[in-house]
Order: C-alpha cells, then structure tokens, then sequence
C-alpha cells in the first residue's frame, strides 16, 4: 500500500502523535512510550506501514500517543482485531500493545490462538501486575495474597505466569524486559521485531499509583545484578555483580536447575548451562525461576522462528488457488452447478 | 422463482396422469441418507424445468441411534407446472424408510396422499423404538391413506447382491432404490443422479455401481410390479419461465456467492471471519472454497475473534465479513458496538435458528430481529436488512455489502434456517450487468481526519499503507471536528444524532417499499420480512382469488425503514404481521407509525404453512 | 429523599445571610483531590441537616497530565432546606483550582455566580495548557462573576510550613484549605472531617496534621480576610424531614446493599460474580468486603465468566448475580439467555454508561433499556426494573432478588453513572421489618421434574446434593412435560409461551404504576425512567407551581411494564418521555400502548437540567 | 446439602439415566461414557452429589446419560459455570466435560484460568481433534494440514497441545488416557478424581465419522506398545513391547529427551530416567513427545497438589471473616457510615 519513496531517516519526533499523553505522572508506560518511540526509526519501516493495535486500559492507550495508524480497539480483543489486519495487509508492521488484564485475563483466549497461529507481529504486554484503568482490583498476574479494593482480605489467585503460558500456547519467541532499562528494553524489542511470527515481549512496568513497586525486588538499582538473569544465546546463564553465579541442571537425573557459586566446590564455568533460546523445555523452566531462590530470566527466552507465519500461509493458499484454478470469475462461479437454460 | 427446461427423456409404461403439483416428503432415518435423496430429486425435478421449493428437517445430533423418532431426518419438496414460493403444506406423498419417520410425519401427510412404506424396517425393535405399540401397518390405522408396502430394504439387497459390496453397504444403498422409484412415479430422468454419483464415488466406482443398481431397480419395480389400482403414475408439466439459465440454489450458497460478488463489485477482497455453527456454518464452507476470487476465510477461536478480525480487515481496507447463528450472534454484539463507534463497513449475517440460548439449533426462526436492531451497549444503530427467498440471499448480500462500504457502517443481513438451507431454481444474473460500487480510499493529506464526512454523513476511508494519514480510531467517543477522543457533551450528543442520522438517511437512498401483491391501501395488509415471503405471497394470493380485499408488503429494509412505510400502512384499516417469532417487526410498527398492527405468530422450529396465514387473513376480514 | 440533623456549632463571625439552597461546584485537576473535597463537604453538610444531592464527575483517565482541560475533575453538591432531588442546574458557587478548572467549568455557572479561583495555579504553562490566549482573570471575562482571587497554593504552603511534610505533599493539602474556606462561608464544622482525616491517614499522622492545618487556615480565611463587599457568609437551614436516623448514600453502595440484603431475605447465599469496569466496580469492592453476610465475591477472567458463575452459583442453589457497564453488559447476552432458558434466577446490575462501545466509560447515560428488553438471540424474555434514585437502589436491588427467586428468572436491574456515584441522604429502614420472601428448594422425589411448574409458571427448584431430584437441564430447548430435550414442532411453540407468558404475569404481583406528581389524566404527562426522576420531578412541580396542567409519571417495572400503565397513560393528551438516551421506553410505550409519545432526549453523558425539562413542558402546554 | 444416610454400594446402572444416548454408532464416546459409568460407584460419592457440567458438542452431551446432576451449558463456558456452583457449594463432586473445540477454541481462556485457581474438580477433555457437532470443521487440535469442510486445502493453524498449554497456565493435575482403554481410562480416571484442584485428564477419542482413526498410529493394537508411553511415577520411561526401550536426557546439558534401547551402546535400565510426576518441566518435556521419534506419554504426567484449592481458599476467607468480625447484621451494616438521626 505504502507509496515507494526513498523515506529519509525518520526521529523520535516522527514518531510522536500531537496528543497530550495522559498517563499518571511516574508511570512507567512514559518510559516504554519513549524507548518505542525512539527504537522506531532505527527499525526502518515506513511510518506508515506502521499499526499499532490495542485493547482497553492504560497500557492500551499507548496507539494514540504514537504517529502511525493506530486502533484501540475493545477489551482483550487486540490480538483478534490484529490478526484481521494482517490476513488483509501482510505488509504493515503489526505492534500491540496490552495490559495484564487485557492480555491475560479478558484476553487470554485471543492471546494464546495468536502465538499458536504465529501471526507475525509484534505483541508487548506491559505487566503491571494490576488493572491501571479500572483504579487498583487484582489482576492475573497479581501475587497470591495481594490486597486490594476487590481482594481486601488477600487475592486468592494464584499468580499466571505470562511466558510460561506463551511458551504452553506454542509460542515462538518469548522476551521480557523492564520498562526502564534503557538499554535492555529496545535490544529486546529489536529482537521482537526481526522475529518472524508473534513476538510476545513482556515489559514490567511500574504502575506508581495502584502497584508502586511491584518489581523493585529485583529491578531496584542495588539489587538488579543479583536478581536479573540477563539472557543471552550461547551465552552460560551467569547473573551476580561479579557473574559469579550461575544455573546448571540440579545432578541427579531430574529437570531441575540450580544456582551455583562459582569457585566453590570446585564448580566452573563449564558446569553452568549455556543458554539456547531454541530449547523449549529450557525456556520453560528458566521461565519459572522466581526470586529470591533464583533470579528473574529476562532477555530472548525462546525464540525458534516456524517455517512460516500465519498470514503467509493463508495468502500462499490464495497464490495456490489462483495458480491452479486462476483468477476466479463470478459469472462461472455461480454457474458451476447443475444449470439449466429456459428459452 | 420459476424454472421449465428442456423436458426429459419421458419414462416409458403406463398412462400418466397430469398433475399441476405435488409435495413429496422422504423421511428416515439420520443415517438413511434422506437429504441426499431429497437433493437429488430436486435437482432432477429443476431439470425437468418444474419451478420447486424445498424444506429440509433434520435432528441436532449427527447421527442419532438408528430407528428413534429423535433421529428422524426429513426432506420436503413442492413442484409445480407453476409459480410456487413454499415447499408445501402438507405432503401429497410421504415416503417413510421406519417406523420412527412413519410417526413423525404421518401427521402431516394429507387424507388420501400416498403412503409408501419400507416395510423391510418395520421389525418389533424398530417399531418399539418408535413408540409404537402395534404394528400400524396392520392395525388398520393408514387406513386414509394409499398405502404402497415394499421391502425397500430386501429389494435392495437383492438388486446389489451380485456387486463386489458388504452387506452393510449394500443397505446403504436403499434411499437411491426409492428414489429410482420415484424417478419413475414421476417420469423423470435418472442421467442426471447417475451423472452424480460417478462423480461422487470416483474413488469408490464400486459404491457407485450398487447405488446406481438400486435406483435402477427401484425405477424397474415401478414399472413392473403391480401397483396398487389407486396409484397411477403421473406426469407434471414444466413451469412457464423468464427465459435464461437456471440453477438451482440454496440461501446459504447464495449468500456466500452474494457476498464474494458484493466485495468484488466494491472492489475489495473479503475477509470473512467466522467460527463454526449451524446452520451458518456452509457459508463458511463455500467461501474457503473461493480464495481465487480475492477471499479469505479465518476460522477464529471464538465468534468474538471472529467479528474482531472482521472489523481488523474493514480497518485495514478489505471488506470484513462475519457470520454466526444464535448464541454466536449474541456473542458479536459488542464488538459490533466497536464497528458501529469507529464507523467501519462490517457486514455481519445471521442465519436465525430456534431460541433462546441454543435453543433448537437446526431449526428455523426469526426471533433475532430486535437483537440485530437494538441489542447492544449504548444508542448503536447499524443498517438491518433481510432477504425472502433463497435466491434473494444473493441480492440482500450484495445490497449489504454496498451500504456497508457507502455509508461506512456495520449491515446485519438476517436470514434463517429455512432459507440457508430451502433450495428453488435462481434464474442466474449477468454478474458483469449489475453496477458496480468501488470503494474510493482516502489518499489525500491535506485536511485529513479520520472521522471527517461527506454530504451523506460518511466518514473518509483511510487505509493503513497510505502515506501521510496515520490516524488512530478506537471506541471511545470522538470529536466531531478532529477524530480525536473527546468527553465532551456537546460533541456527545452530535456524535449520537450523527450515528443515528446517518442510518436514517439511508431510507433517501434505498428503494421506497413497494406493494408486493394487491393494492396500495385497503382493508387488510398483510407485512412481513423475511423467509415467510412465500408462504404468506401464496395465502394473500389465494385470498385474493376467492376475492377477499387484502394486500402483501414485504420489507426488506429494516434498519432504517423505508421511507414511505408508514404512509403505506397507514392506508390500510388492518395491518397484519406474521412473523416466526413472538412479535417483533409488530412492535417495531407500532413504535415507528403507531399503527394498530396485529402479530400472528409462530414459533415452532418450522415454517409458516400456506393455510396458517390465509386462515388468518380470513379470520381478519370475516370478523 | 430528606434529612435534618442536630445543628452543627454555628460558626463565629460576621452576619450570615440566611439561603435555601446552594449549588457548589469543586473543579481541579484529576491529582487536586476534588473528589474528595465535595465528599467531605457532602459529608458535613448531611450532618447539618440540609438535604442534598451530589454529582460527581471525573475523566476516564487516572490521574491526567495536570492542568489539562481534559484532566479536570469536578463534584456538584446541592442542599437546602427543603427537598431537593437533583445535584441543582447550574452552580451558585463554583471553585476553580486551575485555569483548565476554569475554562470548562465557567460555562456553567450562573450569572453573578461567586467564583473562587485559585491564583497561583494561573501561571502562564497552566493558562496555555487549558488553551486560554490571554488570562481571565485580567482580561475582564469574569466581569459577569462575583470573582475571588485567593492564591490558594501559597497561602496552603505557608499554612503547614511548619510540618515535617514535602514540599509536594504541602501543596497536596490544598483542596483541604480550600474546603476549610468553604466550611466557613457556610457556617459549617470541620470537626467531623477533622476525624476523618484523622483515622486515613492513622500511618501518616503528619500527613492528617498537614490536611488539618490547611483547612484551618482556610477556616481562618473567611474569618479574618477582606472578603470582596459582595461576598457574605450564609446560612442554610436544616429540612424539616421524616424522623428517623440518616446516612449519606451512593447508588453503588445502596445496590451493593440491597443485594445482600435480598438473599438475606430470601435465605440464600450470595455469590456476586463480575469483572472490573467502571462505574460498576464499587459494587464489587462493597461485596468483597461482607463476607461475613453470607456473600462470596468472585472476580472473574471476563464478563462472560462472571455471569457464567453467578448461573452456576443459581444452579446450586445460592443466589447468583453479576453486574457490569457498558460493553461489559452485551458480552453477558449469550449467557444470559441460558438462564432465561434454564429458568434459573439470576440478578443483572448494568450500571449505565456513555456509548456505544467503549464511549464514555465515566459518564452517565440510559442506554441500555432496549438491549436489556430484547438484546438477546431467540425470544428471550426477563425482568428488567430499573432504579429512581441512589437510595431507590436499595428497594429496587432487594426487589430484583425477590422477583429472580420467586419466578424463577433472569432479572435486569438497572442504574446507571450518575446513580452510582450520586449521593443523597436516605432514611435507613429496619432490616427486621421488611418482610422476608425465604424460597423453598424442591426435595421431594414424587413426582418431580426439573420444569415442574407451580400456579404462577415458575419452575420447581431443585439444588445438587439433594437425593432423588438427580436431573439434567440446559440450553436446548425442553419439553413441557418433562423437561427432558425436546425438538418438537408443538413443544417449542407451548415453551415459548410459557417463558412469556410466565415474566407477562408478574405484572399482577407487582404494584400498579402509581402517579408521582399530579391528576392521573389530563393535558400532558411525563413519563421517566431510572436517574431522571429527581430532575423531571422537580421541572413537573415548577411547572404545575405555574399553572401548568402536567403530571409525572415515573417506571420502576420496565418488564413487564405495570398492567395499568397503558389504560393511564391514554387518560393523557400527551406523552413526553425525557431519556437520556437517543429515545428507548418511548419506542416501548408507544409499540405497547399506541399513545403518541414523543421522545425528549438528552445524549452528553450529563443528567438532564430541570431547566430543560420544565421548558420542554411549557412548549407542550403553550404550543 | 446431602442427606447423611449409609448409601448401599450403588452399581453402574444406578448412573445411568433415562435418556437415550444420541452419539452416532461407533464413536468413543461411548467407551468413555461407559467407562465413567462404572467407575462412578467404586469412587463412594453419594450420586446426589456429583455434577457433570459440559459446554457444546457430541461430548458435551455427556451429562444427559449420567444420572446424577447435570448442567449442559453454552459452547465454552462450563469451567465458569462449574467454578460458581463449586463456590456455591464446595461439597459437590463435579466432573467437567468438553470437546477440544469447547474447551481449547472457544473456552480456552476459561479453561486456563480454572487451572490456574485450581478448582477442585475434574474435567474430562474429549480430544477427538474435530468439530463433531457442528459437521467437522477442524479443531485447536486438528494436525496442521487436515482438510476440512473449512480448511479444503489443507490447515494452516498448527495444533495446540491440551497438556503444554494446561501446564503452561499452572494446571497441578495433567494426565492422558484412550477412550477405548478399558484398563488404563478408569485408573487414570480414579487419579485425578483423588487429586484435590483442578484434575485435567485429555482423553484421545475417536470421532468415527468426521475424523475415524486419528489416533490410530498410537492406539491401534500393532503399535500400542511401541507407541504408548504409560507413566508410572518413580518408575522408569520404559516402553515397546519388551519394554526395552526408555527415554533420558540427551548429554550434553540441554533440556532434550532421547529415546534409548536398553542393551544396545551399554545402556541399561539405569540410564532411563525415572517418572517424576512432581516434575513441572519433564511433564513439560514429556507433553511434547510426538510420534513417529517418540511415543505418547499417556497417564499422570504431572500431578503436583497446591496447598488449597481455589473454592477453599475463598470459603475460608469468608470463615475468617465470619470469625473476626462476627456473622453479618445487615441493620448495622447500613449504619456503619456516617449517620445522624432526625426526632
Ligand atoms: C468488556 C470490558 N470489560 C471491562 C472493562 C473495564 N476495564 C478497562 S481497562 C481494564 C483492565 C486494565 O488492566 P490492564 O489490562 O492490566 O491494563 P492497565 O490499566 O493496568 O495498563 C478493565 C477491566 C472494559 N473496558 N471492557
Ligand atoms: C457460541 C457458540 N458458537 C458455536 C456453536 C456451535 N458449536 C456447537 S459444538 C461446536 C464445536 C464442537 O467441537 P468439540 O468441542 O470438539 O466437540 P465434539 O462435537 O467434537 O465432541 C460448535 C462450534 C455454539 N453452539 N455456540
Ligand atoms: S494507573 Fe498505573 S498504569 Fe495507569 S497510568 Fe496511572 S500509574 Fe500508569
Ligand atoms: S460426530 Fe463424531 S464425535 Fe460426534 S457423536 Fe458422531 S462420531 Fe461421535
Ligand atoms: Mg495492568
Ligand atoms: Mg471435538
């Protein structure tokens, strides 16, 4: 669709809608805006070509923020909305944006059938661990015990985990990030966004008002070394200020991993694992490590593109039928049954 | 609609009688094949250029046990040397394959018709299954009828045995030996079923073989065995036609080729997002049939990803295309809500069954009128249309498809059913002769915004892809200057009268509603919309002829109305409104011009017969 | 409703004018705690003993960029010393914090209304950002108002200086000042707000000494400035009101309430199941906090979820009910119509909200009457009540149990934004003294069937655990006779009716439809719903106050509607039905009646004015 | 609710309704329908007080032929139904019953979610990897390829797996069974009916007429044994007839199973890694085993009980309550603001 110019290198400002942002001050969707905004024109893709799609909730604002096309459509629903643009446009660059809620609870239908299918976009869920929009209730992702207007004596829920479900659903990539490292933040969603198929990036993301803090545990300033498994392919799975840690699977037969000190009882860098972001079992299981007994995986969990995406096999279906059977014409389609002719 | 053909090679043997028109039900088991004998025969039946309409019944489950009433399937047709629009009240001829179909349908059959009987099935177990508690075909209790009694299933076996088949396929074969006895009763050609089943069975020619052995002993008996002195076999003259070509078409079939062409005259490619149900589900299967024509069919999870991917397409510039049935309507309505809020083209196809929840799931209704007008979240109007005859499908389809993508709005085409699944003979359009409506996309920069309208309300087109137009919709309230969100009240309330007014100007834009049989004002006016067109075109039309004062307006616009409606009905003393549900066009009448219209309502699964409406209309005007 | 109260400690000063009513209005950014301010002013002024109205209104957004108009964050409170039904027209007083608070508020306030603005907020950022071109308060724009120019933010600051506070949370404090200012032009107590402040903030006691600290000052303001010559302190008597004990009380907690109040009254447990969505989630927050009523909360995945266990909760003998706005409502349908078909009881809160879609997720609309009454698949018939006012709540919450457990069915009751957040002061009942309605759950064997039905149609109900009642029910259709699945032609017809006829009926078990103001015939009648009444009975009285001969009639049973209802309104020359909505129980009046009433409709997402209403009745009567 | 009375041993017939049962002749609902039959009074519940709950399609007409309670609710739902009767009345035996369609397309996310706040009850899915009811349109389980009335050249959504995706969403119970497997349903049956919380149990059934035979290459009697994991917990992955191949992890430090021959490259039993039922990331791996390079895992992959169940942790919250603040009084309760009273 889009008009073929030599576009030249676009800004941030480019990228940036004239409407007011109208998110709490401190919350942390500014800073995901701001590295998204920032990332998109390094990605190279003509602005226009360029949809973002969203459900409800403050996460699901972020379309109108942006300078692109953009829809914000209902509840849980983007993945679905998202998929029909695709089947009918191949060619945009598909970015959705979605909340906890949106995502993984009105929305966890849409959610899983969209990474099952592998329609190839972009999808970020910015975990808050809270419904933003609708003033502070629980969410999905909520820890077990959690009090809040709807839970006053403690959620009883246990939490949903937003990879592993991925991961369950067949998903192909899976990444997390935090909403305000700088720098982790756009290598994931570059990798998102190289990737062939959906891309599920979840972002923690402080809601200041109704979830202050609800990752500091592990992103604060002081603790963030210890408490990070910083991903890489290839890479052991070393974390610690002196990456003196790491992961190896537990001795014994079993599937399960442990932290290790290096240098103690003898364990060196060849004992500890080394990541591959092919391994879906792997990715399963580092998808589970829970602070403070592990560290938090963050970076490409998994990513083992398929064959082929969604939208393109459908369309290779069309190719096929118009190869074979050519371009249709109605006026012998309708005729293709049993006619008759009255003189 | 009408059909004659080139007549066929006339069967040979006795004197035929001449007959104007006849109704046929097979009935049998679920597993007894009775729709494939009912779609032959028709098919037979268009061929020999009688005009028909068809009623086929069958039970929720796939293949419910053998010889219960529960899993008796049934198939009607009407044909005639003349016009007719229902596939009959009553049959003339009740072919029953067991004692279950024999229960089930013996009601319906008329005094005197003719009865045949496949006695091979009326065993102690079957005729236990069925309820009975003696053997009817001996306790004198067919006596009004013509009783034919054939062991169907032994001659079956008999005429197949020296075929390379299992005896349980031989069975099988037992509806095409009773369709060849019809083809004969009826003088028609067996070319065309032959034909057919060599296609079907390609892989299995020995299949073929035994199924073509039965109908053709089955023809055979016919002429040799000697039938009862009542029955006698008949012959019925091909109809008089508009000259042209004919097929023979189902609602289903008609509204999936309606749509494909609808989007093509728009010059869009379709997206149809659906998710399966009955009895919707066929469109869904003709369409994944037609990807060379510019179609996509998604298959979603849910019927809520369906309509969402819909409405995804429509954003994207295709045209976004969803169907469902009963629960699965109830589930799109607020994403609808979304369309109708962004102003998006969406064209959403209920194919009405029985209700509530799932209700009667392969039976047929129209109790989702009010739903489709005013079921949703907030004042969400949309444009509601409904065809009247299976064939009608095809133009609504396209009629939909056209105000959708000119007035940028969702359009609910309410069929049902009955017409999804009823067959007549479509006398086939020059699809290069219908006007086309291409869709013009918003390219220009300058001035732009997303929800800015032309002289008729609707709002510019502007399609992802294009340069200079990003934009951003959604379903929050929007400026009415700008497109941007806003809260405001003001805007609010011209935003509303926007929606609204837009859909009502529409009513200057479609045809003005026209009086279907009789005069424009009078007594009695019988209105209705809809699959029950024909039924009450016959009774009106049979009213008429013993000279009773009463006319027929069938809408088929209703969301908005036409204009001139109330004005129309208004000229009547008495307005009548069958409907197969419990009053609902009725409610909107009155609402609408305060007419002190009546309903007559059915609500049984089934279609209104002939006489239900033409005892009405009497009742109307004798009392 | 009414109040008075023991006078509070009249304030010190200068002489008080003495008024009959006063209509405030706070405005401020989302983060200056207007919300707050206008609760507590409610708080103490129901204290007081004037009777009052609220009328909260708020962006959809947390906490918006500060200083944007869309931002802005506004409470309108009503009292006097009479009865009072609204949150009153347009302000006396209205507070700005902010030039964005100005410039949508302004509009609204009446001629030579008193404004009181907060300087310091109209730094040049601020003026720009609420889009004003040069400044108001020097431009002589505000020449129509009795303007007060108070440096709020400094004069706060230098107040709790003093404190061990921020900077930040200083400035927090100053809607407090503000308050404490008002208190003393109306001659109000802090005391009781003192208290409050005191028991929130128990883990900051800073904090509570801060807030109190401003509002003294405030207090300290009015006392010792030069108030501009124009401006005097007043007075308002208290009502003169039934006697009885009080409290001040929303529509959502007055819902919430009569909910477990209703299943306490009936002997059920109550499991509330719903999912987030404004304004409906108070409801939930009030219900997951009486657990030790008997009430379990359950906060689904989504609205169909929610519904979906309520049914559940039904089945298993609790009394299930849901609640949602808005989209939340029309993803319920399909579910509902289970009930309906199960014959289930089943209570439906749909708080109301702007549309269609998302719309305008804080505001108030009556949008959803027709979706309520028909926006289901299949002929699906329920109960829909709806509320007057935030205490009618409370009666209207305990009639949906009793109508849902004693007919077993699905029963719509609905209020809407306005209601929910609404505050009045209401007369609290004795529990004890309302008569109770225990249902009685089947436990005989003998003759039991699961549509088993008593003399007033609805069905036995018979809960899991209980030996011998072992049954089955669900979505598809059932046979009178049985209940067991039934497809039959006959059957479906007899269902059909009885779901109908069986909610029609509840009309004689209900009270007739009484007139709320005026003859009960005559030249015009006006005919409301829900939320409007305060408004519409307020405009009939000052019209009638003026001669006019005009009655108010107000609809609590939506379906069915009061058997008596259509024989009243045709005593009528005319029909006027305010709504806020593009026009929907006017369409049900005149489909159901055939009287010629005419829609007066108000879509902004704002209650009406009495204003508007009175002068639609005046053009009636004088044209 | 149950009226306490010593019940006699019931018998199967004493769990079987009325109703004619309307599959078609030959589908393995039958089997399974036959199988729950005559489990049902050996597992002692009183028949009052078990509910079979089902959504739409040929299984869920399952609860028409049991004759105990029984809920044939809408296309999806019945995991939201089920959870409101279970808060309603935690005593009650409830025994889910859906079709892939009903519980992984369109009930998905209700699914999910039940798992995840591991509701006590069990929830028989019939994987028949079709639509039956509505005529055979292919399923979230349907091989990527299958032609159907609506994909006649071939799926393009590549098929969910029932067990990753429950395990993903937090499921405590996953197990597999065969609808004809007269020995191994029942006891697999009887396992996830002990287990307290949310028991998924994935029986593989055949669909005669709109999918016949599409386990045949695991369930066939030919190939059962090469084919067919059975799992045992603490017992070894052994399978084949002779029982003398197994499964261990791959060397070299990667998360990968491998099939072994004991005997062969001096492999003997003690290389085969044992079940661990507990293991979250081998039931995992396990789940995803496919044929031809694997067998099927079938029977408990993963039974790991949390310490509560969904409907307890809330009953118990409204006993605190009821402890801490004392039953309900409703006219205090509406006093409990701010009142004052007029003489
Ligand atoms: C159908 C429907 N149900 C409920 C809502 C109300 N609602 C709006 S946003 C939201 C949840 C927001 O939570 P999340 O997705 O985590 O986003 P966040 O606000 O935290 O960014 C809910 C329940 C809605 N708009 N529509
Ligand atoms: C809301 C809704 N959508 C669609 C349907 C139609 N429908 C009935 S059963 C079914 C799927 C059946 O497949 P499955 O759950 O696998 O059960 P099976 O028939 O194979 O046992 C569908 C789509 C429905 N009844 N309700
Ligand atoms: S409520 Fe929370 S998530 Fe929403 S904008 Fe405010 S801080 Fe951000
Ligand atoms: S269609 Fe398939 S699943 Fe359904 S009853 Fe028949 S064989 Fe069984
Ligand atoms: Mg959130
Ligand atoms: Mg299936």
């Amino acid at each position: 669709m889009s008009v073929a110019e030599p576009t030249p290198k676009l800004t941030r400002k480019d990228f940036t809608s004239d409407q007011e942002v109208r998110w709490c001050p401190g919350c942390g969707d500014y800073a995901i805006l701001a590295a998204v905004q920032r990332l998109m024109p390094d990605l190279g893709v003509p602005k226009e070509d360029v949809v973002f799609v969203s459900g409800i909730g403050c996460a699901a604002r972020f379309p109108y923020y942006m300078n692109t096309y953009g829809f914000h459509t209902i509840h849980g629903r983007a993945p679905a909305v998202a998929t029909g643009i695709k089947l009918a446009n191949p060619k945009l660059d598909i970015w959705l944006v979605s909340g906890d809620g949106d995502a993984l609870s009105i929305g966890g239908n849409h959610l899983i059938h969209l990474l099952r299918r592998n329609v190839d976009l972009q999808m970020l869920l910015f975990n808050n661990q809270i419904y933003g929009l609708t003033k502070g209730q629980y969410s999905p992702t909520s820890v077990l015990g959690q009090r809040t207007p709807s839970s006053p004596m403690g959620s009883v829920d246990p939490a949903a985990s937003a990879a592993e479900l991925a991961l369950g659903a067949g998903a192909h990539f899976v990444a997390r990030s935090v909403d305000t490292d700088l720098k982790h933040l756009p290598t994931v969603l570059t990798r998102a966004h190289q990737h062939r198929g959906t891309s599920l990036v979840e972002i923690f993301q402080n809601c200041v008002v109704f979830n202050d803090n609800a990752f500091g545990h592990f992103t604060a300033r002081d603790v963030a070394s210890e408490r990070q498994l910083l991903l890489e392919h290839g890479k052991p799975l070393l974390f610690g200020a002196a990456r003196d840690k790491g992961l190896r699977v537990r001795p014994g037969g079993g599937f399960q991993l442990e932290v290790v000190q290096l240098g103690e009882d003898g364990i060196g860098i060849d004992d500890v694992m080394v990541h591959d972001e092919t391994d879906r079992v792997l990715a399963g299981a580092l998808a589970q490590l829970q602070p403070p007994a592990f560290p938090v995986a963050l970076g490409v969990l998994y990513c083992n593109p398929a064959v082929t995406t969604y939208e393109r096999a459908v369309r290779d279906q069309v190719r096929q039928a118009r190869a074979e059977r050519g371009a249709g014409n109605l006026n012998a389609l309708i005729r293709s049954g049993h006619t008759w002719k009255v003189e | 609609m009408n059909a004659s053909a080139p007549s066929p090679s006339a069967a040979p043997g006795p004197e035929r009688k001449a007959l104007d028109q006849v109704v046929i039900r097979f009935a049998g088991d679920s597993g007894d094949g009775m729709q494939i004998t009912g779609s032959q025969f028709t098919q037979t039946t268009a061929l020999a250029g009688n005009d028909l309409a068809t009623f086929p019944d069958f039970p929720a489950e796939i293949r419910a046990p053998a010889g219960t009433t529960f899993g008796v399937s049934a198939f009607q047709i009407h044909f005639a040397n003349h016009d007719i629009l229902t596939p009959g009240d009553a049959p003339d001829v009740l072919v029953a394959m067991n004692p279950a179909a024999l229960k089930v349908n013996l009601p319906d059959l008329k005094d005197h018709g003719l009865l045949i009987v496949n006695t091979g099935a009326f065993t102690d177990n079957n005729l236990r299954k069925a309820g009975y508690t003696s053997n009817p075909l001996t306790d004198q209790s067919l006596e009004p009828y013509r009783l034919m009694e054939i062991d169907v299933s032994k001659l079956t076996l008999d005429a197949v045995q020296h075929l390379p088949v299992s005896q349980k396929e031989s069975l099988r074969c037992k509806n095409f030996w009773t369709l060849g006895l019809m083809y004969w009763l009826y003088g028609r050609d067996t070319a065309g079923t032959i034909a057919w089943l060599r296609k079907k069975f390609s892989k299995r020619p020995d299949l073929a073989d035994a199924n073509i052995a039965a109908m053709n002993a089955g023809h055979a008996y016919g002429e040799t065995a000697e039938l009862p002195s009542e029955v006698s076999p008949f012959t019925i003259d091909r109809a008089t036609l508009a000259p042209g070509e004919y097929t023979n078409i189902t609602g289903s079939l008609a509204t999936a080729w309606g749509l494909a062409t609808g989007a093509n005259l728009a010059g869009l490619e379709l997206v149809f997002g659906s998710y399966p149900i009955t009895p919707a589900s066929p469109m869904l299967h003709t369409l994944a049939n037609l990807k060379q024509y510019g179609v996509v069919t998604y298959q979603a999870e849910d019927e809520i990803a369906a309509v969402c991917a819909a409405i995804g397409a429509s954003y994207a510039g295709a045209l976004g295309v969803t169907a469902s049935s009963g629960p699965g309507i109830a589930l799109k309505m607020e994403a609808i809500g979304l369309a109708i809020s962004t102003e998006l083209p969406l064209v959403i196809v209920n194919v009405q069954r029985g209700g509530p929840s799932t209700g009667l799931p392969t039976k047929t209704e129209q109790s989702d009128l009010l739903q489709a007008v005013w079921g949703r979240n907030g004042d969400a109007p949309l444009v509601v249309l409904a065809a009247s005859t299976p064939s009608d499908c095809f133009e609504m389809a396209i009629e939909a498809v056209r105000l959708a993508t000119r007035y940028m709005t969702p359009v609910f085409l309410l069929t049902d059913g009955y017409l999804a699944n009823g067959a007549e003979p479509w006398r086939l359009p020059d699809i290069d002769a219908i006007a086309p409506f291409p869709v013009t996309f918003r390219t220009e920069p300058e001035g732009f915004h997303p929800f800015l309208r032309n002289e008729e309300l609707a709002r510019n087109w502007a399609v992802p892809g294009t340069v200079g137009l990003e934009h951003r919709i959604g379903g929050l309230e929007k400026d009415y200057a700008s497109g941007n969100v806003s809260y405001d009240d003001v805007n609010h309330q011209k935003m509303t009268w926007v929606r609204d007014e837009r859909i009502r100007r529409i009513a200057d834009h479609v045809p003005e509603q026209s009086v279907a049989l009789g005069e424009d004002s009078g007594e009695l006016v019988v209105v209705g919309w809809g699959s029950t067109f024909g039924a009450i075109h016959q009774a009106v039309k049979n009213a008429r002829r013993s000279g009773l004062p009463v006319s027929q307006v069938h809408v088929r616009y209703l969301n908005p109305l036409p204009r001139n409606l109330g004005e129309l009905l208004g000229r009547f003393k008495r307005v009548l409104v069958p409907e197969m549900n419990n009053g609902q066009l009725v409610k909107m009448l009155r609402a609408e011009y305060l007419v002190p219209a009546e309903g007559l309502n059915k609500v049984s699964g089934k279609p209104f017969k002939i006489s239900e409406i033409e005892q009405a209309i009497r009742q109307r005007l004798e009392s």
